[in-house]
């Protein structure tokens, strides 16, 4: 199911336990070839928006705890801090346009693809098995596609996003807590 | 006061047990005292004690706004230790220590000061430097200490966790073998019971709501049963520090946070010393009782309620089984709170204060069980003499101004 | 566990955030023109009232904003939270609390 | 097989007849059923005696039904699988179920230690305060006696082989107690669309409803539990937990609910792989609560109330129905309410013989008192139960006729054979969780129970719990709750018809606390209140006596409601004692404080998965694997894992370290410090901000240039240290400790958002994305140009403490010339992802420099022969730059974060501490770390301090061994001879010296 990988990463490793602990109701699989980038700017400051959404081609969410889609996945991380989500080939280019557009701007743009780890979870037990360490309100209701939250899972910080109704959700984490959160997924993960 | 015997509880058994007499009186306030302590924990009666005791000052009232002993004396995990890295600290923490090693006779009153050791688990190369400093400076001030290897712990305390895999592996402790418990209540009680029987007035259901200051200078104090008057107060009042400052028109250098402790169901005896270990966060004894009695960490926003937060208990009962994984299926019976007056650098104010015959004893924080009977010791002579004692001296509101702070709390990450 | 109110996120459980103190204490403009006593002040001494307080949390596993929260320490009940750059209302009543029964 | 079960009733029950099992208790073999507990078997088998009291030895049996039982406290289970203190009355049984009684030596049956209860008076509450005083050394021995009597069950000897997890959950309503009140509650609410939660403690649903015989809407009321539990499951968002009780109540509304999952033979039949959950520790958010937690019976206390056949009316009357089980032949019935009238119907129609009720009150019952006359059972009212004979077991009952006058004597004068009395004295509701959350209470005189009074958090009470005690009234005032929780919500609630229920009206309670004697409350038998830990009435009065009059003081004076079931039994008997023996009312008494946990909870269960290797997440740089398979030892530092050393060829640590050591100073090492913190600082404000909190003039810097920083706390001490790199005018990067690094970013952030959110500066954290590779020696550069550099990396180009982009080995980095170990290197910072790829490449191409990986401890000799300090070791929280001789780093022409701290009197002193080198006199002796310093040997206690030892290592460079230490007025006393002291060790003397021990000038660093 995962993307083909180009170079070897470090991660894969911590995986293995994660991924198969896969069963029904519940698929964990790592993303690979993913490129983030960070973004900062003051969304008061209508032109530096715009400056970025040009390049990006899309808009930036403002509405707190959204992505939007797209060409490319833009998560609000904070009220003038976005992730965006790429493929890891083209993040450079895009931290370059995106740096030059912004030049002259109040903004910061960071390469961040080497600290992230991503994983996609899903299946019909995936809200369960997540409610096992974070305390978002998982009801599909409440955390419905197009919504993303930075909240707690376990004792790691994460990342997460509801993708689809499946519900597929994506878990961004820094890469240091791979190791431990793809153990706790594997242990979460049973019945 | 009669006094407590073996022989006397034969006697009274003999008489049904009929004619016992009241531990401490229930006179009603005085108009005016020689001294007042606000707070009747233990260290407010400890005070007045040793007021009337060695300074014969004996028309003192202890006025205590709910029922004595109700505050953090009676809600703590009553670890008793004097291994502080500070000298000024150890010093005063060992003069407790001496004295509860005769209290039990002194007071009349068994207060089961139990002394089965008390350890601090070192779990990295830090913790471990930490450990030999401290213990090596306990040492040089007399102090009793050591320093305990891994395979001696994994034979004194049987089913502690000593695997080298461990999360948090043990490396060592440090261990004071004269540390120990005692029995709460019964502190507060011996006290009130010795204080009272010198003349001391203890005054329950009687809280302070105001102090009169005249002249920068405090002349009573107005309470739900009246005004008092005296020119000499000594505030001991843990949490609620800051409220009776504020009563003086004055602020301190102090937050109040929940702490909170649980106990397990009684069990078998399992465990005869004390544990304790800041990286982990837990710390536990066994009562004679049988309950694992066991100390949470403290609630980091300010409170004033005697209970806390969940997650801190979780995090408690995590630390223990990691310690021991045979208490896993021990049962948590009941938890409380408590409220601690923390100071910043997580040691006791003893000290006069810039209105005159005010003085306050607080910011003992998570830790200031142990000291009850030092801390009564040197506030009295702090309060019958508008001096400090050589050994609180330190322990003055100047250190805030000066930066001679006692930092213990870079030290020791928890202080119980 | 407090479900803190994140001006931007909403509702949260309290283990997102952390504890910033009190409130309002704004670094001296001249520290050199103070006192030690009056540094002092500003250093350690803090107003700890039982009962409203205004206090600052961050949302720290979230969106990273720190905020003020008005709380009531003795029954955690919180008035409000607002952002830095709003103005805070005024308490109602910023009097201590009268003894309550098992707090 | 049924033959065992002499007490176990023909038909009936909720017990499944075709599934008999064994169990045994004490040893001994047991027949009983699925559906029973173990209290229920063992009643069913003729089991009588399960224990003994705490403190006396008394015999004890069985006296309730559920989590108000105090004797029944049960050993389950051996070894890992033990399972202590389980109240028989809530285990469920199960298959070759082993159970033990907790107290009595050498048996439940003969224990020795029942003498005790002859010293019953010697033993009065409190009674080792008053003694084991004397002589002082002794109170180690009588503790060491008193202790081996502690406790109930005995902790598992081995790790719990039980799996434990935590589930995060929101609800619009939480209802606890799944009887009829809890049952309609949340009908009400789930038909009106909320998101429910019902939680009840029971196996199955339906409260007081499994143990009687009502009916609703004329058919059994099980029938309607039924329907009502099957279109509960049927709905989408509502979530039925049996065996799930609510322990906590917590503020915002959060609440606690430990699920036992499976029970203890199945979770073993599945192997520890496959291990189901065992417990499940819900953590409910919810909107609004109702509390339907129902009521608990009260005892009555009169003399030798203690004894095993002694027995809560509905506790029998539960046996009876619902595990067709008969307590007892004969009965007695004494009561100062209507209910028990019905056990007594029970017992007659389950074919006891009822000797007689004995109704306190001179009325007798209402309606039901009719039936009760008709099937002939003699009701004696106006009289009491004062006394009954039977050790081992109840045998009569000794009746007096009471005027109602409470503290009376009474005569008794009539004596019935008994072996079983089933009491009542009343219900109260369990107001608990009400309590835990902050809720009033209230006195109600004509139902003699507290009541849940104004609640503090978003809650209401429904049914029993609310002093409703009929069914009907029940139903009703759950239909109420449920509804009034919607409203709350915003919702609209349904129409539901009350069922109809068909009972007669009853006779109020009168009330009877303490049942009168023929001697004084101080002469009598004893009278328990507290069975558990054997508190009695004169307990109560001696304690008053005594002057421990506040009820707290009673409870932690005589343990009234102290023991594990937490007063649910005794606790309002005594508070009433207590009033009437104050003669205060009992409502100016009031209750001790409701904590949880409601009732025990496995230490397990609280932890959830969060332990062993969860316990706290183990942080991995990206080159951890390539550690791993070099076999380094791992330090634990923060939550980093850091190799430690690589030894080679079976090396200890300090033949690996020399090693490394030498290696990085003769040729080249490599160190992975990708722990270290990083954030990218960025805006037209950086320099003004970063001049704010670092102590130097950061505006000098040029782009390209680094500088080493330290942060100070507001208190002056230093906080962190670090490099700092200007990347271009408006563009810093910073570095952190390992320990500091989230710490940092969190206090730069709190300053920019709180106190100058004017200045226009990003900061975004790199920790994770960069790995950081420490290239450290003299041949280094060497060793870069060779793996292909495409910048030039000579001393001019580059110089020292500089920063440059290059591509090396075709892989962007950024180069800085900065250096921990005083030799010339390069720290390479990299995308994390590509940091194996470089790092393999480096090892291969350095093998022609003999390229050596080192760990943290070379990293730290290296250091401290430089006199660099590490923050956290050489420092605590008392040490300020000064203390470290690093003024040339503090800024006169600015304020920053510390500065004023400074200039405090007790900064300014010249004896605090400051950072030294020691050498040992001796030469070859490594200090101990941690060592305290002193003046001179031979000293007495207190030994005057002067300082300590923070760092000591074994230089291989240098050829001896060195320290660092903080030393009062350490830095003009060069020269000067100390000795440590390290505990149970010779003095060592020492010999103060300049920290930089090694290349001081610099010279090696800077080609
Ligand atoms: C959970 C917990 C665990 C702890 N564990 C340990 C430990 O293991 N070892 C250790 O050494 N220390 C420990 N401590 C700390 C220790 O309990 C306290 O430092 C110590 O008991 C304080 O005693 P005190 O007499 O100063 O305060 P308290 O016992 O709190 O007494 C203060 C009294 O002042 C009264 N009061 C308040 N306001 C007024 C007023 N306006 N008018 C009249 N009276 C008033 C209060 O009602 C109270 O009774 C722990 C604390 C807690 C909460
Ligand atoms: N005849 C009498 O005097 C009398 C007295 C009391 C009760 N009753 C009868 O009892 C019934 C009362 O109905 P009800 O619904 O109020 O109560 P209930 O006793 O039927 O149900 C309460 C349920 O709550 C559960 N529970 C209690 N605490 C809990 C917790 N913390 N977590 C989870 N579950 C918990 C109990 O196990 C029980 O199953 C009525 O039928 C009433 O007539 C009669
Ligand atoms: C050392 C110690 C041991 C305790 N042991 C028990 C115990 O065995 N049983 C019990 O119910 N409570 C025990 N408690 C807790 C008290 O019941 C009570 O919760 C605590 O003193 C706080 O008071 P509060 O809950 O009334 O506010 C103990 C408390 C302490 C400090
Ligand atoms: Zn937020």
């Amino acid at each position: 199911m995962s993307e083909r990988i180009a170079r070897p990463h470090g991660l894969e490793a911590f995986f293995g336990a994660a991924e198969s602990a896969s069963r029904d109701g519940v698929e964990i699989a790592l993303l690979k070839n993913r490129g983030f980038l960070n973004l900062r700017l003051d969304p008061r400051r209508e032109r530096t928006v715009k400056a970025a959404e040009e390049v990006l081609g899309q808009d930036l969410p403002l509405a707190a705890n959204s992505f939007s889609g797209g060409k490319r996945r833009v998560y609000w991380l904070g009220p003038d801090e976005w992730l965006l989500e790429t493929g890891a080939e083209e993040a450079g280019a895009l931290r370059g346009e995106l740096e030059a557009a912004l030049a002259g701007h109040h903004a910061a743009v960071n390469d961040v693809s080497g600290g992230q780890a991503t994983l996609r979870l899903g299946g019909p037990e995936a809200r369960t098995m997540l409610s096992k360490g974070c305390t978002l309100d998982l009801h599909p209701r409440e955390f419905a596609p197009g919504q993303c939250a930075r909240t707690g899972l376990a004792r790691a910080t994460v990342l997460l996003a509801c993708i689809d109704e499946a519900p597929t959700f994506t878990l961004i984490v820094a890469r240091s807590f791979a190791d431990y959160l793809c153990r706790w997924l594997a242990n979460a993960a049973r019945p | 006061m009669n006094r407590y015997s073996a022989f006397g509880l034969l006697r009274n058994a003999l008489s049904h047990n009929r004619n016992w007499r009241t531990a401490w009186r229930s006179p009603e306030p005085e108009k005016s005292y020689d001294a007042i302590i606000v707070g009747g924990g233990g260290h407010g009666l400890a005070t007045a004690y040793y007021l009337a005791k060695e300074h014969g000052i004996r028309n003192v009232a202890v006025l205590e706004k709910g029922w004595i002993g109700g505050g953090n004396t009676g809600r703590n995990t009553t670890i008793v230790r004097s291994n502080y890295l500070w000298t000024e600290a150890a010093l005063l923490y060992e003069k407790s220590m001496q004295l509860w090693e005769g209290l039990s006779q002194d007071l009349n009153y068994n207060v089961m000061f139990s002394q089965r050791g008390v350890y601090n688990l070192g779990h990295s190369l830090q913790d471990m430097r930490d450990i030999e400093r401290r213990v090596n400076a306990n040492r040089l001030n007399g102090i009793d200490a050591e320093v305990v290897g891994t395979a001696e712990l994994g034979k004194a305390i049987p089913h502690l966790n000593i695997s080298p895999g461990a999360r948090y592996p043990v490396l060592g402790a440090s261990l004071q073998r004269r540390g120990g418990v005692a029995r709460h209540d019964a502190v507060a009680w011996g006290f009130a019971r010795a204080a009272d029987a010198l003349g001391v007035d203890i005054i329950e259901q009687c809280q302070v709501t105001g102090i009169d200051v005249s002249g920068g200078k405090a002349v009573g104090v107005q309470t739900t049963r009246g005004p008092i008057a005296s020119d000499r107060i000594g505030v001991v009042v843990a949490g609620h520090a800051g409220v009776l400052a504020r009563m003086a028109g004055l602020r301190l250098p102090i937050e109040s946070h929940p702490l909170q402790a649980f106990v397990s169901e009684p069990i078998r005896p399992v465990l005869d010393t004390v544990v304790m270990s800041g990286a982990v966060h837990g710390y536990i004894s066994q009562s004679d009782k049988g309950e694992l009695v066991i100390g949470a960490g403290v609630d980091p926003y300010n409170g004033y309620g005697q209970r806390g937060s969940f997650p801190v208990i979780e995090h408690a009962l995590q630390a223990i089984v990691e310690l021991f994984p045979v208490f896993s299926r021990v049962r948590m019976l009941r938890l409380w709170g408590g409220i601690v007056d923390v100071a910043p650098d997580a040691c006791p104010i003893l000290s006069k204060t810039p209105v005159g015959g005010l003085y306050f004893n607080c910011g003992w924080g998570t830790g200031g069980f142990k000291a009850t009977p030092g801390s009564g010791w040197v506030f009295a002579h702090t309060m019958a003499h508008d001096e400090a004692h050589e050994l609180n001296a330190p322990f003055s509101l100047e250190r805030f101004s000066t930066g001679a702070l006692v930092d213990e709390h870079g030290a020791a990450a928890v202080a119980h | 566990m407090l479900l803190i109110e994140c001006p931007w996120c909403g509702p949260r459980a309290e283990t997102e955030f952390s504890y910033g103190g009190e409130a309002g204490i704004p670094r001296p403009a001249d520290p050199d023109a103070l006192s030690d006593a009056e540094w002092a002040d500003y250093l350690f001494y803090r107003s700890n009232p039982r009962g409203a307080h205004r206090e600052l949390w961050n949302h720290a596993q979230g969106c990273r904003r720190w905020f003020v929260v008005e709380r009531d320490t003795v029954t955690n009940r919180i008035a409000g939270s607002f952002r830095l750059d709003e103005t805070v209302p005024v308490p109602a009543s910023a009097a201590e609390k009268q003894p309550e029964q098992g707090d | 097989m049924a033959a065992g079960q002499a007490n176990r009733l023909p038909r009936g029950g909720r017990i499944d007849r075709s599934r008999p099992l064994r169990f045994s208790f004490d040893g001994k073999s047991y027949a009983g059923y699925a559906g029973d507990t173990l209290a229920s078997a063992l009643l069913a088998n003729g089991v009588s005696l399960l224990g003994r009291s705490f403190k006396l030895r008394r015999p004890r049996g069985i006296v309730g039904g559920g989590a108000e039982e105090p004797n029944a406290v049960m050993q389950v289970g051996e070894g890992a699988a033990a399972r202590p203190n389980l109240l028989a009355t809530q285990v469920e049984l199960e298959p070759g179920l082993a159970a033990r009684a907790t107290r009595g030596w050498p048996s439940t049956r003969f224990d020795i230690g029942a003498a005790l209860d002859s010293f019953g008076r010697i033993l009065g509450a409190g009674f080792y305060y008053k003694t084991f005083k004397y002589p002082r050394a002794w109170w180690k021995l009588y503790e060491h006696f008193i202790r081996r009597a502690a406790g109930f069950g005995k902790a598992p000897d081995s790790p719990d082989p039980d799996r434990y997890e935590h589930r995060n959950a929101h609800c619009d309503v939480l209802v606890a107690g799944g009887g009829p009140a809890g049952l309609m509650a949340a009908l009400t609410a789930a038909r009106a669309g909320a998101r429910v939660i019902l939680a009840d403690d029971d196996v199955e649903f339906g409260g007081s409803l499994l143990a009687g015989g009502d009916a609703i809407d004329g058919a059994p009321a099980m029938d309607w539990v039924a329907g009502a539990v099957a279109e509960l499951r049927e709905m989408p968002d509502c979530r039925l937990l049996s065996r799930g009780t609510v322990f906590g109540y917590h503020d915002h509304n959060f609440l606690t609910i430990v699920q036992r999952c499976v029970q203890e033979a199945d979770a073993a039949a599945q192997g520890p792989a496959r291990r189901p959950v065992a417990e499940r520790l819900w953590r409910v958010r919810a909107k609004r609560v109702v509390l339907a937690q129902g009521a608990f019976e009260r005892p009555l206390v009169f003399c030798n109330n203690d004894r095993p056949g002694v027995m809560l009316a509905s506790a029998v009357s539960g046996y009876i129905h619902r595990h067709a089980v008969l307590p007892g032949r004969r009965a007695v019935v004494f009561t100062n309410n209507d209910s028990a009238y019905r056990t007594a119907i029970d017992l007659a129609g389950a074919g006891a013989e009822v000797a007689a009720i004995v109704d306190s009150r001179p009325g007798g019952a209402g309606a039901i008192g009719q039936r009760v006359k008709e099937l002939g059972i003699p009701v004696l009212a106006g009289h009491v139960v004062s006394d009954v004979s039977g050790r081992r077991r109840v045998r009569g009952a000794g009746i007096a006729r009471w005027t109602g006058e409470p503290w009376s004597a009474v005569e008794i004068t009539l004596r019935i054979d008994c072996d079983l009395l089933a009491v009542s004295g009343g219900f109260s509701p369990a107001v608990h969780l009400h309590s835990q959350a902050g809720g009033k209470l209230e006195w109600d005189e004509s139902q003699l129970c507290f009541l849940p009074g104004e609640a503090r958090q978003p809650h209401d009470s429904a049914g029993a719990g609310n002093g409703k005690l009929s069914l009907g009234d029940c139903l009703a005032d759950g239909l109420r709750a449920g509804k009034a929780a919607v409203e709350a919500l915003g919702l609209n609630p349904p129409e539901i018809e009350i069922p109809a229920t068909n009972e007669s009206p009853a006779a109020p309670i009168k009330a009877l606390w303490r049942v009168p004697a023929a001697k004084d409350a101080d002469r009598c038998p004893k009278q328990f209140i507290d069975f558990q830990n054997d508190t009695t009435v004169a307990d109560i009065r001696l304690a008053v006596r005594e002057g421990y009059r506040n009820v707290e003081h009673v409870k932690r004076y005589t343990a009234l409601g102290f023991g594990t079931d937490q007063g649910k039994l005794g606790n309002i008997n005594g508070m009433a004692v207590l009033a009437e023996t104050l003669g205060k009312p009992i409502p100016e008494v009031g209750t001790t404080t409701f904590r949880p946990a409601y009732t025990p909870v496995r230490f397990g269960a609280g932890a959830g998965e969060s332990v062993g290797a969860l316990y706290d997440p183990v942080r991995k740089t990206a080159l951890h694997q390539w550690h791993e398979a070099a076999g380094a030892p791992m330090e634990v530092v923060g939550q980093w894992h850091r190799p430690r050393y690589f030894p080679r060829n079976g090396e200890d640590l300090h033949a690996a370290v020399a090693r490394e050591c030498l290696a990085v100073r003769n040729s080249v090492g490599i160190m992975d410090a990708s722990t270290l913190g990083k954030i990218d600082v960025r805006g037209p404000d950086a320099v003004n901000f970063l001049e704010r909190v670092y102590t130097h003039n950061v505006d000098r810097m040029k782009p390209g240039r680094c500088a080493y920083g330290i942060l100070l706390g507001e208190d002056g001490m230093v906080m962190d240290d670090g490099v700092m790199a200007r990347l271009a005018e408006d563009r810093f990067y910073l570095t952190t400790t390992t320990g500091g690094a989230a710490q940092v970013l969190d206090w730069l952030e709190k300053w920019l958002q709180t106190e100058w959110p004017e200045l226009e500066v990003w900061l975004t954290s790199l920790t994770e994305q960069f790995s950081t590779l420490a290239v450290a020696g003299p041949n280094s550069r060497a060793l870069l140009e060779k793996l292909g550099c495409d910048i030039p990396l000579d001393r001019e180009s580059f110089p020292f403490m500089h920063v440059r982009t290059a591509n090396l080995a075709g892989m962007p980095v950024s180069l800085f010339r900065v250096s921990f170990s005083g030799e010339l290197a390069f720290e390479i910072n990299i995308a994390s992802g590509l940091a194996p790829d470089l790092w393999r490449k480096l090892m291969d191409v350095g093998r022609e420099f003999e390229l050596t990986p080192y760990g943290t401890e070379t990293m730290h000799v290296l250091r401290a022969e430089k006199g660099f300090v590490i923050v956290g070791q050489d420092t605590d929280g008392s040490v300020t730059p000064v203390d470290l001789g690093m003024n040339w780093l503090l800024s006169k022409e600015k304020d920053f974060l510390g500065k004023r701290s400074l200039a405090r009197p007790d900064c300014l002193r010249a004896d605090r501490k400051q950072l030294v080198g020691l050498l040992s006199r001796a030469g070859c002796t490594v200090i101990p770390e941690g060592a305290q310093l002193i003046e001179r040997t031979g000293q007495r206690a207190p030994v005057p301090m002067c300082g300590h030892v923070t760092s000591s290592y074994h230089s291989a460079s240098l050829g001896h061994p060195i320290a660092l230490a903080l030393v009062a007025g350490g830095r003009g006393r060069r020269g000067e001879t100390l000795f440590a002291a390290p505990p149970g060790r010779e003095p060592i003397a020492v010999e103060i010296v300049s920290p930089a021990f090694y290349d001081p000038k610099g010279g090696r660093q800077h080609v």
